[in-house]
């Protein structure tokens, strides 16, 4: 009885129901999240002692280079319970997080790039940080190449996950490069240990700025996710029937 | 015979059918560097300091020239699927011919870069560390190509997919490689860096059979 | 040769390929000596179930048992011998069936006269005709000591007199206690053989 | 199966053994000085090698910094509070670069001089108000969380 839950995100049927509701929540809770967020962040919160206002694109670059990580680990927990379990569910979340996690990863290269320029002097450093950054990108790009090639989705999924697996040891290498390499850049700005380097009122709009983009995250995840369950199961009767009642 | 001595001897033999496989990265590598002095003033105190980062990637690309299609032969006339009754784990097998196809192909392309850095009147010590970082570092990228060939076997438009899907995980290795061949050119200590990159190739060599026989295994079973 | 006796264990096999379903709780013994012919029209599954209880497959739902063991544990007691050439063309008809064998070059020239191929062992694969090439891939039968053989349309390609061969080399095989699968779409004359319709399971 | 056993036992002990040594390899890399980076007493005292791509960094030091009005040269001291390096530099500076602000220049050591090729101001993860940072001058605490930094 108590693996009920469990079994349940093996039927595609059940998935997509329940995810359009979490959907409605995730986009609502992440609208108001942003928008307070980020007009705290950008019109309230004060300016920075050294940089100025540029610093404000923190609110910005920050939760979007955790969540470019983030997804790469959430995209490695899938292919683990897709090689453990065998359930299709976690192919359809790798498929959809590797585009999400592709676009969060070029924004924040492409934020960090903006921030740069006028702090640092360049928009491009060939530093740890940024070049692994960048080869995260290139890691994302990679599964969704490999995805687009082989057509089986079902064996697809699977050599996505093998690739997935072998790329995790270059997480490590990202999160610790900042102190491995004495680099320009800026240790993080959050640690969940510590007590943030900055005030409060700095920090709180930061904080929720980051529940936001999460929370965004997952508006889309669950969207595309839907879309691709969809697909795959187009032949199937409760597909069929969702579509000659629409 | 043991399974081991017929897999080698198979794969020499194989090599010795096919001399091409093992001559074209060779002419490619020296090709990339015949055209560099062509392609900048012929200045030879500009070559020599960018000739042995030239040799690197030049070595690299050809490697990945012939790495490409590593499992393509055996997988598409059937061989490949015989390993799997041959009593042997398959990642010992998927081993043994990453180490053939390192002994085979990427050792004659390391022997050839001295004659790469004589044209680019690379320094003699900087040479060295460049035999050095190639040999060190080819284990790796060896098994890392190898898996991004055994990844797309099943697809018929890969091409040259398996190796972009891999690229990724070269740039630490040639980050490494680079920073030894800086170092070799200011006559300071090279140690660490090349224990970093003896580390890598460690793990590659211990990790990535077993990834490449689970993407072997995946690509026989999506096969009629 | 007599082989120690082995016996295949199929429960509740079903297989589903591309959201069709082949087989569905296919359960059948194979017993020492047994003779199988999967039969069906194209598309059925054969090819699908040799794979599978070869073990190149992965199982979906059932189980598949090699006396008790899991099926796993037994590859290396199946020959396989499957649509692809199975040989390497740049190699010779000995290299090629050494790598596979094991067996010493003796024993493998006896093999290669047995198919036909007498004086052929130094030639290129590809430089035999397709036939030949067949004969080469199915020599492996005359020196291999697996008691499970599965053989995916051994017949294709081959003429009169080299079926009359492989048929008495599979029911001496069935004789010394082994068993073997096949598919064929033109039976066999000169076997005696039990046949699974593909259709009729599910 | 015995020998079933026996390999995958073989298995283990060379990934075992493989992680062994890598992890060994690094520990040895990681006791070394690894990235080029020095401080400017490591310079004073010539550790640092001379004619090589070396970075540097530091606090640019308090009233050092000559601009020459008619280009963009620039010179300025880059300390650890022990030692200073003297720093040439032609090229446009970042906003952020200010006396006692953290940079970090690339470039090398030329007759005693370090020539720069880039500087780079290198701002810390500490994000505070200027009200703060006023206050905090007053109190004198600015000046110990700098020097606490280096």
């Amino acid at each position: 009885m108590g693996w009920r839950w469990f079994h349940q995100w093996g039927s595609p049927r059940w998935f997509y129901e329940r995810a359009g509701r979490w959907q409605l929540v995730c986009g609502r809770l992440a609208l108001t999240l942003l928008i307070t967020g980020s007009l705290w962040g950008l019109a309230f919160a004060p300016i920075d002692y050294q940089q100025g206002n540029s610093y404000r694109i923190i609110y910005l670059h920050v939760p979007v280079a955790f969540l470019a990580q983030a997804l790469y680990a959430a995209m490695a927990v899938c292919a683990v319970v897709l090689f453990v379990w065998k359930m299709k569910l976690a192919d359809v979340a790798m498929q959809s997080i590797a585009i999400m996690g592709f676009a969060f990863t070029a924004l924040s290269l492409i934020s960090g790039a903006v921030w740069g320029k006028p702090t640092w002097g360049t928009y491009w450093v060939w530093d740890a940080r940024l070049t692994s950054m960048l080869i995260l990108a290139f890691l994302y790009l990679g599964v969704i190449g490999l995805r687009a090639a082989i057509q089986d989705p079902d064996q697809a999924g699977k050599a996505c996950g093998i690739l997935v697996l072998v790329g995790v040891v270059n997480l490590p290498i990202i999160k610790y490069s900042v102190e491995w390499w004495n680099t320009l850049h800026q240790p993080a700005s959050l640690k969940l240990t510590e007590k943030p380097a900055m005030p409060a009122s700095m920090w709180i709009p930061l904080l929720i700025n980051i529940l936001g983009y999460y929370v965004a995250a997952a508006y889309l995840i669950l969207g595309s996710m839907r879309a691709i369950v969809l697909e795959r199961e187009r032949r199937s009767a409760w597909v069929r029937e969702l579509v000659s009642r629409a | 015979m043991s399974l081991e001595r017929r897999m080698l001897t198979r794969e020499l033999k194989l090599n010795v059918a096919r001399p091409g496989e093992i001559f074209k990265p060779m002419w490619f590598l020296i090709l990339v560097v015949s055209m560099l002095p062509l392609a900048l003033a012929p200045d030879s105190d500009l070559l020599s300091e960018i000739g042995s980062a030239m040799i690197w990637v030049a070595t690299l690309l050809a490697l990945l020239l012939n790495t490409e299609h590593l499992f393509q032969s055996d997988f598409s006339d059937g061989v490949l699927e015989q390993w799997l009754f041959l009593n042997r784990p398959l990642a010992w097998l998927v081993g043994l011919k990453l180490i053939a196809h390192w002994l085979f192909h990427v050792l004659p392309l390391i022997l050839i870069t001295p004659i790469a850095g004589i044209m680019l009147s690379v320094p003699t010590d900087v040479l060295w560390a460049l035999l050095v970082t190639l040999v060190i570092a080819t284990p790796a990228l060896t098994c890392f190509s190898g898996l991004g060939a055994a990844l797309t076997l099943g697809s018929s438009r890969s091409g040259i997919l398996g190796v972009l899907v891999m690229m990724p995980l070269f740039v630490p290795i040639v980050i490494l490689a680079a920073g030894v061949l800086i170092r070799a050119m200011d006559g300071s200590d090279t140690l660490p860096l090349l224990a970093l990159l003896g580390a890598f190739s460690v793990v590659a060599a211990t990790v990535v059979p077993i990834a490449v026989s689970a993407a072997i295994r995946l690509n026989i079973g999506g096969s009629n | 040769m007599i082989f120690e006796p082995i016996d295949i264990e199929i429960s509740k096999l079903s297989c589903e390929r591309d959201d069709r379903l082949l087989f569905k709780n296919l359960s059948m013994t194979l017993n020492p000596g047994q003779i199988l012919r999967v039969a069906g029209p194209n598309g059925a599954g054969k090819t699908t179930l040799l794979r599978t209880i070869a073990g190149l497959f992965d199982i979906q739902t059932g189980t598949i048992r090699m006396n008790q063991l899991p099926l796993k544990e037994c590859l290396e007691q199946i020959l396989y011998i499957g649509h692809k050439p199975q040989v390497t063309k740049d190699l010779t008809v000995l290299d090629n069936l050494k790598f596979l064998t094991g067996s010493d070059d003796d024993h493998l020239k006896r093999a290669l006269s047995d198919v036909g191929l007498k004086g052929y062992h130094d030639s290129l694969v590809k430089e035999l005709s397709q036939g030949q090439g067949r004969r080469c891939a199915l020599a492996r039968l005359w020196c291999v000591k697996a008691p499970i053989w599965i053989l995916d349309e051994p017949y294709t390609a081959l003429d009169v007199e080299m079926v009359k061969t492989l048929d008495t080399r599979i029911t001496w095989h069935s004789a010394a206690g082994g068993i073997c699968l096949f598919t064929t779409h033109q039976p066999p004359q000169s076997l005696k053989y039990t046949t699974l319709e593909l259709d009729h399971v599910t | 199966m015995n020998s079933k056993r026996k390999q995958r036992l073989l298995i283990v002990l060379g990934l075992v053994s493989g992680f062994g040594i890598a992890v060994g390899l690094v520990m040895f890399a990681l006791s070394q000085n690894i990235n080029l980076f020095f401080t400017p007493t490591q310079i004073a005292k010539g550790e640092a090698p001379s004619a090589q791509m070396i970075r540097v960094g530091g606090m640019v030091a308090d009233g050092t910094v000559d601009r020459d009005p008619q280009s963009l040269k620039v010179a300025f001291d880059v300390t650890d509070f022990d030692h200073n390096v003297r720093v040439t530099y032609e090229g446009i500076l970042p906003d952020l670069f200010r006396e006692g602000q953290g940079v970090v220049v690339q470039g090398r050591i030329r007759s005693g001089q370090f020539v720069a090729s880039e500087v780079l101001a290198k701002h810390d993860e500490n994000y505070m108000p200027p009200e703060v940072t006023e206050a905090l001058r007053q109190s004198g605490k600015l000046d110990q969380m700098m020097g606490g930094q280096k």
